[in-house]
């Protein structure tokens, strides 16, 4: 799998985190650059470096972290083939089917290799991945895929159709997973390539109601039980930095100053027009007067607010004594995701009626390991 | 029988139920978006890429049926039976999960170049992309097919303007100015603060005026609300637009304070309201000081009633310290009125629960959060939506009880 | 429905809140009294006080809350005939089928009659409820129920089964909500009982998701449109007041302070054991003496430790400086519902060709209200 | 292959896939409680109204299967079919929801009683409770029935301790010991910290060790882990018991230091760790001093371990300034290394959040929460179950980074 030294070195694949929606893989060739909106890089100046450094360019752009690949990072950077397994799913199936170091996994199809990749971490060069893909163009990047991230030796990759023509193994896989459209069409075939010493577990992954209902006949027809299902999401908090409530005091004092203000505006304005009028007494039309200096009034008082006043769309939250105290309030992200699929699980017991023909009244037998 | 004939009625703020000269309308374009339109008279109205027509076509047709343009008039077309629909999620599902249905994008060409990939594995990738398109099922076609027909559609919906599809329409377009208010939480704060047909209501709006909305709706203007507001002015209700209602019958049944002369103690800084004696003035200027008594009045008058008490329930979705809040406004609460205070953040409701607690006059307060999913159940295709909202909003709920110890003995 | 006078009177039913699980509605009945372990009462003192009054038992055993009763109070009040619809479903419900003030509404069945005593509030006397039950026994039940709580004028309550025998009205509902195991077999009678003059609703009830398959065909079928379904749920959060997380500073000083006190008791039991030895020094087999002393350091240094020394199954988070300083956290309640049913709805719209023979092609046309 | 017989080789903790003797077993029972209980050589084992049977019975046996008891010897019987199993709610739902089920309970005749209802209508309703039992469904009919039966099975199942299990037993068992942290979340902390074979971790674990024993058991002992604590005593990991690790195997994987020792300035108090030159020393005496030295230089090479730093990831549960933990700890990690903090609150991860975002040597500091439902799938009946646990935690996670500036230009 990746390398785990602790520096970058030629032909590694690392993991260029830019932001948090840019995040690519990058496979470390000499003689090669790496540019984007946040700089111009070489890779030969990464080489060297320790993992999860952050390097600046040169031409002061910006920066960029350079980190090791995990399963989880590159979830989010590979390139996309098909819908990819997201972390929730990812771990929940990995621990529901039991899924350790030394484990034999088998998985169809193999799709965007989201699912392979964490499956290879954590079942480690004593265990084995078998990941089958009906798609023969998608079957070839993943297994350059796995070359270029040193799986070969973990992962077996067979472009196969596996509901038609089954699994190339025999009693011997530990879990079982399904993605594929019709996963009932697979569950036999499954049965056969999963061993039959010990407890063996499955799982189905299908986005739609209708294909668990039909897998669930298809795993209880077949003979495995427990069958359960679940669903798993991960929900994204956000952390905001916001100002302090503001006191209902504050509201009252800047209100109390508005009308304040208005009214002496007000007075002043009919001083002014009483003014005006005992200096014009000769004009005799008053009315006119009125007419002519409304306009005036009303822009005034429209247009010379002074800037403690609001305008009634954005409600007036700043006051004098700015509330400079802060707090950190988190919520759900708007939009989240909603479902990925349905997780379809079950076991298959190891019973003796399987091998003897008379199950139901045999006693007690010790299986030997 | 809802008409919007009778709107003017003090006891009813009936929603209309056929488009008139002036409404603002909802309307739902072929891709799903929904789009307000005011319909004046003798106007053209355009949906940009769906078509233009002329708005008295839509004047006196009732809210809720779909049309189709041509030649700017407009045909009312059947509703779409289930067969005939695209994939609730279609969009989203497409633009953010379904890229392989897809040739690769300019981007996504440039990342591969930048991951070091050579220039025939990018075509390689170009031409499986291709491949994998006649690969997919039957139901990935029909998807991209129906995606492909909803963007050339001339079709449009008018949204019958409840309160559900309202509140809907404003959290997609704007979920920051009600406060995160979904569906379900408002729905929730009607039937928590029991909204009932002649109730009388104090509601503290800054959420763009859609608990106000929601309750006038649901009792069709049969209460009596008085909203507090933190501004010199009337307070703004964007949401209240789209209700079409008349003016005079919703002043009737709304009457607003702020939190200056919802204060007891509060003295109003006014002007002698009757004309200064020895004074001339002119006619403009005895009008506005009519209009100057009028409103001094009502306001006047608000406060008495909302002094008398006896409130039926207190809603709040505010900024501001909303433990100050209510305490302010819950004596005016007849005894065993509900108290519900609407947050987008966790966190100012659990400190109000744990001032409220303290407090013998407020019952049980709790806090509670809205989870809705809504379900895609198209024939073979029943799953939840792929996106979904993250939060609709909190809610804490107490019920305003009597101090005053009353013994009773057997 | 329910009184809206201030003061409770005779005849009245009111809820007696108790705590959050002990909430029941009574019928003031003066000469009875009211008796639970929070405290004996006379219901004629009740009469008179205002709703929302705390009442203390005079003999010293505890108090009431003397509540109003609302169709949330009444739901968490009420006796269970059936399994009950909550807050999150009927309220959500109420809003997307647009029941309001005025609004003439058909359910079926009326169970315990939770959804009922909500619409009826809701819609007012201006509106109606329709609601039928095909339990003769519990129809009785609701019936009464809905005279003692006045709700007489505005719900009709028919013992009927709707699938086989339909609905009573005809062409007048505004909307219609099935709680029924088999509501298919009820939505064609439901589109007769819905107006066709204008945008009409329907809502179906289900847990599982077999039935909601079921209604989704029926409701398509039968002419039913925009068919979408929802989950809605309450999440109930707690607030906990907590101490402020304590720093590792506090810890760091305490594991000091416990090393040392170790160590100066390990070397007082060496001065101890070897000041022994040179008394004891005739005594010639020092092992011996050894294993007798060792149960006692043992014990010692087992039994009696400073009361700083921490149970190690119980982390010592006190200290000498106590933190005063709490915190209000909260979290969602460990168990909490996770289901009650599948919301499915549908709108009828009152499309012309509902009534023209030609309404593929047929022109504009003004529905005359 | 998975056997017991290596558990003491260095690089393998493996889990033991026979019963042997001294092992914790978890058992579920017909009702589906889950038990755990020790198997002793040559004891009894009883399972209440179960029965009893002898555990040499057990000892031998493979994890997995299910039992029935005939005369305290054990009959293994087949796995459950679906059409064979009760609801998954069935308990709970029939308690909370579905009284109806069930004539009226003492108490509920008592309320009935209170609320004024007269005599004759609590018979009414008593009748009618009865009457309803016969009018329920089939389905209903089932339920009660196989409620009935799960009473009196003698049936039980011997629970593969896989991680899964162990976490969802304590879960069940008590949340609060283990930190609330549900299957989902520990999924997801495995996962996030890149727990792979061969990674050295630092873990911080008030969780009753449920962290500890969920990396042991992932990795099958190919780990280095320093968990650090906060008592003088090495930590009670009571979730590690059911692991039935052989102790010897489990020192090599497993160290402890507490927040004392694992400071780097920490000077030990302790007294000379060779023998005072003159003293007379009994046997005891001697032996006590030298495992005093083996606990003192264990202690020094942890401590040496700690500070050479590179490791692979930092998980942590704990109920101390969480801050300040992320400060002392990440030091140590190698740059790249993901660091994972769990709580049962929110509020503390915020405020973590805050601060860790203010220091460029986390990249990314990022929230989650977990989202889990199950569903019942029985034929006809398939439906989340009715009652589920609100919160599973909290998850923290960021990338520890290298803050030194690493220039690069073309």
């Amino acid at each position: 799998m990746w390398p785990t030294q602790r520096e970058v070195a030629a032909g590694d694949v690392v993991i260029i985190w830019q932001t948090r929606e840019l995040i690519q893989p990058l496979l470390i060739t000499p003689g090669k650059d790496f540019n984007s909106r946040f700089g111009h890089y070489r890779h030969s100046d990464l080489i060297g470096i320790p993992y999860g450094s952050k390097v600046t360019s040169r031409n002061g752009r910006g920066f960029i972290h350079v980190l090791r690949p995990t399963p989880e990072l590159w979830t989010m950077a590979l390139p996309h083939r098909t819908q990819i397994l997201y972390l929730a799913d990812i771990a929940f199936i990995t621990s529901w089917l039991d899924i350790r170091c030394g484990s034999r996994v088998i998985e169809a199809g193999t799709g965007s290799g989201s699912f392979s990749h964490s499956i290879a971490r954590t079942v480690g060069p004593r265990g084995h991945l078998y990941s089958y893909e009906f798609h023969e163009a998608r079957a070839e990047m993943a297994r350059e895929e796995f070359v270029r991230h040193g799986m070969q030796d973990i992962v077996t990759l067979t472009h196969h159709n596996v509901c038609k023509d089954g699994f190339t193994v025999e009693n011997m896989a530990d879990a079982v997973f399904l993605d594929l459209p019709a996963p009932w069409e697979a569950v036999g075939h499954a049965k056969k390539a999963l061993r039959k010493d010990r407890l063996t577990r499955i799982c189905c992954f299908s986005p739609c109601m209708e294909q668990v209902l039909r897998a669930v006949n298809a795993l209880n027809e077949a003979g495995f039980t427990d069958i359960c299902m679940y669903e798993t999401l991960l929900r994204p908090h956000e952390v905001q930095q916001l100002p302090t409530p503001l006191s209902l005091d504050n509201v009252v004092s800047k209100l109390k100053r508005l009308e304040k203000f208005r009214e002496e505006k007000r007075l002043r304005q009919i001083a002014n027009s009483k003014r005006k009028r005992e200096e014009d007494s000769d004009i005799p039309e008053p009315d006119k007067r009125a007419r002519i200096g409304e306009p005036d009034t009303a822009r005034d008082e429209g247009g010379s607010r002074p800037p403690l006043i609001s305008d009634p769309h954005i409600p007036p939250k700043a006051d004098d004594e700015v509330n400079e105290a802060t707090v950190s309030w988190s919520r759900v992200c708007h939009e989240v995701r909603g479902h990925t699929s349905y997780l379809t699980f079950a076991r298959l017991v190891p019973y003796p009626a399987e091998t003897s023909s008379n199950g139901e009244t045999e006693g007690l037998t010790t299986t030997s390991e | 029988m809802d008409n919007g004939s009778d709107a003017g009625n003090a006891h009813h703020l009936c929603r209309n139920s056929t488009i008139q000269h002036g409404h603002t309308v909802l309307l739902k374009l072929p891709n799903g978006e929904v789009r307000s339109i005011k319909v004046e008279k003798d106007s053209t109205l355009s949906l940009g890429r769906v078509g233009s027509f002329f708005a008295n076509e839509l004047i006196g047709q009732p809210y809720g049926l779909s049309y189709e343009i041509h030649d700017r008039k407009l045909k009312r077309l059947p509703p779409l039976a289930m067969q005939d629909i695209a994939e609730t999620d279609a969009t989203n599902e497409l633009i953010n999960d379904g890229d392989f249905v897809q040739p690769l994008s300019v981007a996504e060409i440039e990342d591969m170049k930048k991951s070091g990939f050579h220039a025939s594995e990018i075509i390689k990738t170009q031409i499986e992309q291709h491949a994998n398109y006649s690969l997919k099922t039957e139901y990935s076609k029909e998807k991209y097919k129906q995606r492909k027909e909803a963007k050339y559609s001339k079709r449009f919906e008018i949204i019958e303007p409840t309160m559900y599809e309202v509140c809907d329409y404003w959290f997609r377009k704007d979920h920051h100015r009600i406060r995160d208010i979904r569906t379900d939480t408002l729905s929730q704060m009607l039937n928590l603060a029991n909204v009932r047909p002649g109730g009388k209501y104090i509601i503290v709006d800054e959420a763009s005026g859609l608990v106000v909305s929601a309750v006038l709706d649901r009792l069709g203007g049969e209460c009596r609300i008085i909203s507090i507001n933190d501004s010199d002015s009337p307070p703004a209700y964007p949401v209240l637009n789209l209700m079409n209602y008349d003016k005079k019958g919703l002043a009737k049944v709304l009457s607003t304070l702020n939190w200056s002369t919802a204060q007891e103690d509060h003295v109003p800084v006014h002007a002698p309201l009757d004309p200064t004696p020895g004074c001339i003035y002119s006619e403009r200027q005895r009008a506005r000081l009519d209009k100057r008594k009028v409103a001094s009045d009502a306001v006047m008058k608000t406060r008495s009633e909302l002094f008398a008490g006896g409130f039926d329930g207190l809603l709040v979705a505010s900024e501001y310290d909303s433990f100050q809040i209510v305490e302010v406004l819950s004596p005016y609460l007849a005894g065993s009125a509900p108290i519900v205070v609407q947050n987008q953040f966790l966190q100012p409701l659990t400190g109000l629960h744990a001032q409220m607690r303290q407090i013998p006059r407020y019952l049980a307060p709790s806090i509670t959060e809205g989870w809705l999913r809504r379900y895609q159940v198209l024939p073979g295709r029943t799953h939840p939506t792929m996106n979904t909202s993250g939060s609709g909003g909190f809610l804490l709920h107490a019920i305003k009880v009597c101090v005053a110890n009353i013994p009773s003995v057997v």
